[in-house]
């Protein structure tokens, strides 16, 4: 058990180092938000999935209770994460953002 | 001014720091601050109070007169933010822009009324030109509902875990905020008015009150919960428990409805039209 | 309380706030208030204040930048400094 | 039922200010009314309380029911029953007088003003009657935070000076907290005769030291002490007259008798006066504000703004009293916190039925003004002659008071800025009397009858100043009572004498 | 090298915050954009809500929620015993609840100014405003 | 476990460091947007990881759960703006 969740978290934090490294790298908007969108919203749902595994260690129902509550914020944050993404894009395009092309000079 | 900031900045800093000089060490359990008023909180507030969360029982009742105080704060901004820019309705007809939805035509037309009727195939466009985003407005149609039953989950749950009525009532007035963003301000306000949720921040801040009030009607001095075991036919200890969950629900409501209050005279400048 | 944690965000924090009152717009400093808010939040949870945290999660993170950008668009964006 | 008055009156106002509120969602006239009710019963209880104190010396209220270092406690002493009768007077007095004059300016949010007002009574009776020192800051917010608004609806610049004192008012009340913050983390405690009586321990101790400046730069900066009172005149200049009338007496001198409370009963004389070498460094600041504050008053050009910085004199001379370490000066402190309420409420209401009826308060505008609003001008000179220090007014005898103090404790600048002052103060009363009496009728303002018509202000407006001028009369015959009967108890024997 | 740790971790907390405090300040007194003055001004509340939290915390404590299974009887609480050395300090947290509170109804109202001023002097530059001021 | 979750604190609050990098030098407005919206989703889960290092997970939860709710609610305002004024650098 101990081992999935190690794993998964590992998952996930290289998730989120690709994320952050993204951000940091990728040289215009529209591309750092494809990090932002797809590796930090990957990486926190599998960090908070081995989370939500680790606390049923000790099955009770409060802690499946908690279990249930984490799975929560997996779903939300599947949900508000992409929609998030979505209204920056958008703001993007409206303010009039030109996507990055590789220039010759 | 600048230089004038640094001089001022670093005399206080300097003051600060040789002040702390006699603080004690961060985190050490000696501090007279752990050891005079706070181990009776710690230790009898369970008993006294029935209630697990100790920042809620010190907060609506050992120290609750602060909290009644601090819900009439947030009142009072909200009051103020409607005396300062709230602009009177007027009767001259403003141009509004309407698109058939089907077609995408826009037309012009010249109104007097606050809010318009809903129509089935016109939507209204703000002056900006902006309708409402389609991905964005399903989405938050859904969490809209999420957000409120967790809001009331918060106000109610406040005993056992961290929360209470301010946090819950945050979370409530920002499910009305999220409502008025990613619909339109005029559905927010369309959901509720402004008279209703004017009148509602001060219900909010008259419960607390009124409990207090009650107390001291009962016999007991204010806000002593212990009196409201006669009308609730249960002993001291859980008519406390009882008294702070009215409470909480009072900050709650008033909380709720001054950050609506706050929110749509800012983003309409005070003409309830048109917001963020 | 986890000091280690703590003294990494404590020295995050500073430079979000040093970020917030340098940047030359108003909208990215009402941005940076937020996220100075979000560490913030997260250092009372380190030091084990849940309803501090709550509530600063709520308002500092949540309704207070709403606030700032609300009044940022119905203001100006322009700063010189 | 009058073990109950500490909180009664608080809550009555509170509860009132909310059944405001929602009134004036749905019947605008039943607003006046309940506020003028919640005031009067705030004005009964508070000289209810007065007559409890003089019997019982202290008395506690227990709010909650829990014992004062857990719970939030009362505490009503002389000091504090003399400024709560002034504080609820005062507000019930400006409230009846200036009801034309709100209707005029805020007839659409009638409901909102009524309530912040009642709300700022509330949280200057609390921060009056409080015996905690965090429950004195919540207070403090809330007059703090209801005084922006109601400042900010004035004329002309009032909003920025109103988004000034926003600024500086937060670092204020910002500086107080952390104040407290210190008081609290070497003691432990938020009650305040629970911190005194753990001080005495700890007098050697820096962050007492800290704390103590801290607070009181925090509070100076709120009663616009002269180095930090950049955001007064604007303020108070601007506001609506019916405002200004209500927050110039009140406010600043709340906050002094905060600063009075503090020295008091939280540090004690004997740490301020005898640990701290302080006492010098603030009595001339305090000379210095006064001089300043009688030198800009001669040079502004309208009445309100000149009265701003007779204000900022008048907080010199009380601070000054305060710290000059002595009975006689500390009396004369208190004693002039109840008196310059009463003058500077009287001018103020004076300066409210002009404007009321002239529109403008510049020094043109007077002209004639004897012969058009001849009550008005006779208040206003009550006014006037009571902050000059003419004898059968109370401004005497205060005044008397403090020079006799500055004497004692040989502080000679002191007293020479005092009497400067009250000469600076002469010459601007009287130049406004020459102004009102001389000059003859401008003719522009829209009548040109050349014979002046008596054109007073509505009786509302004009009887409340009549009894305000009255009063101050009154509390200059009865001065000697007032000192025997409530001012002496409540100064410490360690003062000396 | 562990002392040199303790003492770093013994103070600065409190450092930080009288740095935040100091930049706050500093924001207030010399920037001069009316907003900007608005955010310096959070920055300096947030820092006083940092020092007193940092009273409130204490070592090998837990937080101040009692620890007890969800609907199990009342009387099994009260019979153990609660040490106050088991949990952190509440009171702290309950005065900066009330201190947030306050902060936030603050940015409010300093906010609905700035418009106000704004809506007048269509800038929130506050030497462009004076020149204004002056020109009239 | 506890060190190894205290290890991954420490290494996402490292990951904050990247993303504060480019909320504060974030060349236009919207960069900044996508590095405090990173920054709050790592925020909140490092405040479950807490959770789990006092031992007391269930009180955490509802803090993360209201954390990334109004992070969201933020950051749509923040993008709405852009939506209703047009113009990336000024009005």
């Amino acid at each position: 058990m101990d081992l999935i969740v190690v794993f998964l978290i590992i998952c996930g934090l290289i998730f989120f180092t690709g994320g952050a490294v993204g951000i940091l790298r990728f040289p215009d908007f529209y591309s750092r938000l494809h990090p932002a969108g797809k590796l930090d919203t990957g990486g926190g749902l599998l960090i908070l999935v081995a989370l939500a595994l680790f606390n049923l260690h000790h099955f009770s129902l409060s802690t499946l209770l908690t279990g249930f509550k984490i799975i929560l914020i997996v779903v939300f944050v599947f949900l508000s994460s992409p929609t998030a993404i979505h209204g920056i894009v958008d703001a993007g395009v409206r303010a009039g953002l030109g996507p990055w092309t590789k220039k010759k000079d | 001014m600048r230089i004038f900031g640094i001089i001022v900045v670093i005399l206080t800093g300097a003051l600060l720091i040789y002040a702390m000089g006699d603080f004690p060490s961060w985190a050490d359990p000696a501090s007279p601050a752990h050891n005079h008023v706070s181990p009776r909180y710690i230790e009898k507030s369970l008993e006294q109070t029935s209630v697990p969360n100790l920042v809620t029982a010190v907060l609506a009742d050992y120290r609750g007169y602060d909290t009644m105080f601090e819900t009439a704060v947030i009142f009072a901004a909200g009051v103020v933010c409607f005396f300062l820019l709230r602009i009177p309705r007027k009767d001259e007809p403003t141009v509004r822009r309407y698109r058939h939805t089907l077609t995408g035509i826009t037309i012009s037309v010249k109104e007097t009324r606050e809010i318009p009727p809903v129509l089935e195939e016109f939507e209204r466009i703000d002056t900006l030109w902006t309708p409402p985003d389609l991905i964005i407005k399903t989405c938050c149609r859904i969490l809209v509902p999420f957000l409120q039953l967790f809001g009331l989950y918060v106000i109610a749950h406040g005993h056992h875990s961290p929360g209470g009525g301010f946090q819950g009532g945050v979370i409530l007035g920002a499910s009305m905020i999220l409502l008025a963003i990613s619909h339109d301000l005029r559905t927010a306000i369309g959901r509720m008015s402004e008279r209703v949720h004017a009148i509602l921040c001060s219900v909010g801040v008259f419960i607390f009150a009124g409990t207090g009030a009650l107390c001291l009607v009962l016999g007991l001095n204010f806000l002593d919960y212990g009196a409201l075991a006669r009308i609730l036919h249960v002993d001291p200890v859980t008519a406390r428990s009882h008294g702070i969950l009215i409470v909480e629900i009072g900050v709650g409501l008033a909380v709720m409805t001054a950050m609506i209050w706050i929110y749509n005279n800012i983003s309409s400048k005070g003409k309830y039209d048109e917001g963020l | 309380m986890i000091w280690q944690l703590d003294l990494a965000i404590l020295t995050l924090v500073v430079v979000a706030a040093i970020g917030a009152i340098t940047i030359k717009d108003l909208l990215g400093s009402a941005i940076l208030f937020g996220a100075y808010s979000f560490m913030m939040c997260l250092l009372w949870s380190i030091m084990g204040a849940v309803d501090v945290a709550f509530t600063e999660a709520s308002v500092g993170a949540g309704v207070s930048t709403i606030f700032f950008v609300a009044a940022v668009f119905r203001t100006t964006r322009r700063t010189k400094d | 039922m009058s073990q109950h008055y500490p909180v009664l009156l608080v809550t009555v106002p509170l509860l009132s200010a909310l059944l405001i509120s929602i009134v004036g969602w749905l019947n605008k006239r039943f607003c006046f009314p309940i506020a003028v009710a919640a005031l009067s019963v705030a004005a009964y209880s508070s000289v209810g309380l007065l007559f409890r104190v003089l019997d019982e010396k202290v008395i506690l209220y227990h709010l909650g029911g829990w014992a004062p270092p857990w719970g939030i406690a009362y505490s009503v002493d002389h000091l504090s029953a003399l400024v709560l009768v002034v504080v609820s007077v005062v507000a019930l007095l400006n409230l009846i007088a200036t009801q034309k004059s709100i209707e005029q300016e805020f007839s659409e949010k009638i409901g909102a003003f009524y309530t912040l007002y009642v709300l700022l009574v509330t949280g200057l009776l609390g921060i009056v009657v409080t015996g905690d020192v965090f429950n004195l800051y919540v207070l403090l917010e809330i007059t703090a935070l209801t005084s922006y608004g109601l400042i900010a609806m004035g004329e002309d610049r009032a909003p920025l000076a109103s988004l000034n004192y926003v600024y500086m008012g937060t670092i204020g009340a910002c500086l107080y907290l952390l104040g407290i913050g210190y008081l609290y983390i070497s003691t432990g405690s938020l009650n305040m005769a629970n911190i005194s009586s753990i001080l005495p321990g700890l007098y050697d101790s820096k962050v007492v030291l800290a704390a103590f400046i801290i607070c009181m730069v925090g509070v100076c900066l709120k009663m616009a002490f002269f180095p930090l009172h950049a955001w007064l005149p604007n303020a108070y200049t601007y506001a609506p007259s019916a405002v200004s009338s209500l927050v110039a007496p009140l406010m600043t001198k709340v906050m002094i008798y905060v600063m009075i409370r503090l020295m008091l009963t939280v540090f004690t004389p004997e740490f301020i006066f005898s640990k701290l070498a302080l006492s010098n460094t603030v009595v001339w600041l305090a000379v210095i504000a006064i001089f300043m504050g009688a030198v800009l008053a001669l040079g502004a050009r309208d009445m309100k703004k000149m009265l701003c910085y007779v204000i900022i004199a008048e907080v010199g001379y009380m601070v000054g009293g305060a710290w000059l370490g002595n009975r006689a000066g500390m009396t004369g402190a208190i004693l002039h916190i109840a008196n310059d309420a009463l003058m500077t409420l009287c001018v103020f209401l004076a300066v409210g039925n002009i404007v009321y009826k002239v529109r403008g308060y510049a020094f043109e505008d007077l002209k004639g003004m004897f012969r058009k609003m001849p009550y008005t001008m006779t208040g206003l000179v009550a006014g006037a002659l009571s902050m000059i220090g003419v004898p059968p007014t109370c401004g005497f005898f205060s005044k008397w008071y403090l020079i006799s103090g500055g004497i004692q404790a040989g502080q000679y600048g002191f007293v020479a800025a005092l009497v400067f002052s009250s000469l600076i103060n002469a010459v601007l009363f009287f130049r406004i009397i020459e102004i009102g009496y001389y000059e003859p009728f401008r003719a522009d303002h829209g009548h040109e009858s050349s014979p002046v018509r008596m054109a007073e202000a509505p009786l509302t407006m004009v009887v409340p100043l009549l009894i305000v001028a009255g009063g101050l009369v009154v509390m200059g015959v009865y001065t000697g009572d007032i000192v025997t009967h409530i001012i002496e108890p409540i100064i410490p024997p360690a003062m000396g004498n | 090298m562990p002392d040199l740790i303790s003492s770093i971790v013994d103070y600065y907390n409190y450092l930080i915050y009288i740095t935040l405090m100091m930049i706050g300040l500093y924001a207030m007194i010399a920037k001069k954009n009316l907003v900007k003055k608005i955010v310096g001004m959070n920055i300096f509340q947030t820092a006083i809500i940092l020092f007193y939290v940092s009273i409130g915390a204490k070592k090998g404590a837990t937080i101040p929620i009692i620890q007890h299974g969800h609907g199990e009887g009342a009387d099994e609480i009260t019979s153990s015993v609660i040490k106050a050395a088991e949990y952190i300090n509440p009171l702290p947290h309950v005065l900066m609840l009330t201190a947030i509170v306050v902060a936030v109804a603050t940015l409010g109202v300093a906010l609905a100014l700035a418009i106000k001023v704004y809506n007048r002097y269509e800038t929130l530059e506050e030497d462009e405003i004076l020149a204004q001021i002056r020109e009239k | 476990m506890d060190t190894f979750f205290l290890c991954c604190g420490l290494y996402l609050s490292f990951l904050m460091v990247l993303s504060l990098y480019r909320a504060i030098f974030g060349p236009t407005v919207l960069d900044r947007l996508i590095g405090v919206n990173a920054i709050g989703s790592k925020t909140a889960v490092l405040l479950i990881l807490i959770g789990f290092l006092y031992h007391r997970v269930d009180m955490f939860v509802d803090i993360a759960l209201a954390y990334a709710m109004l992070n969201f609610i933020a950051i749509l305002a923040a993008s709405r703006y852009f939506q209703k004024r047009k113009g990336l650098f000024g009005e």
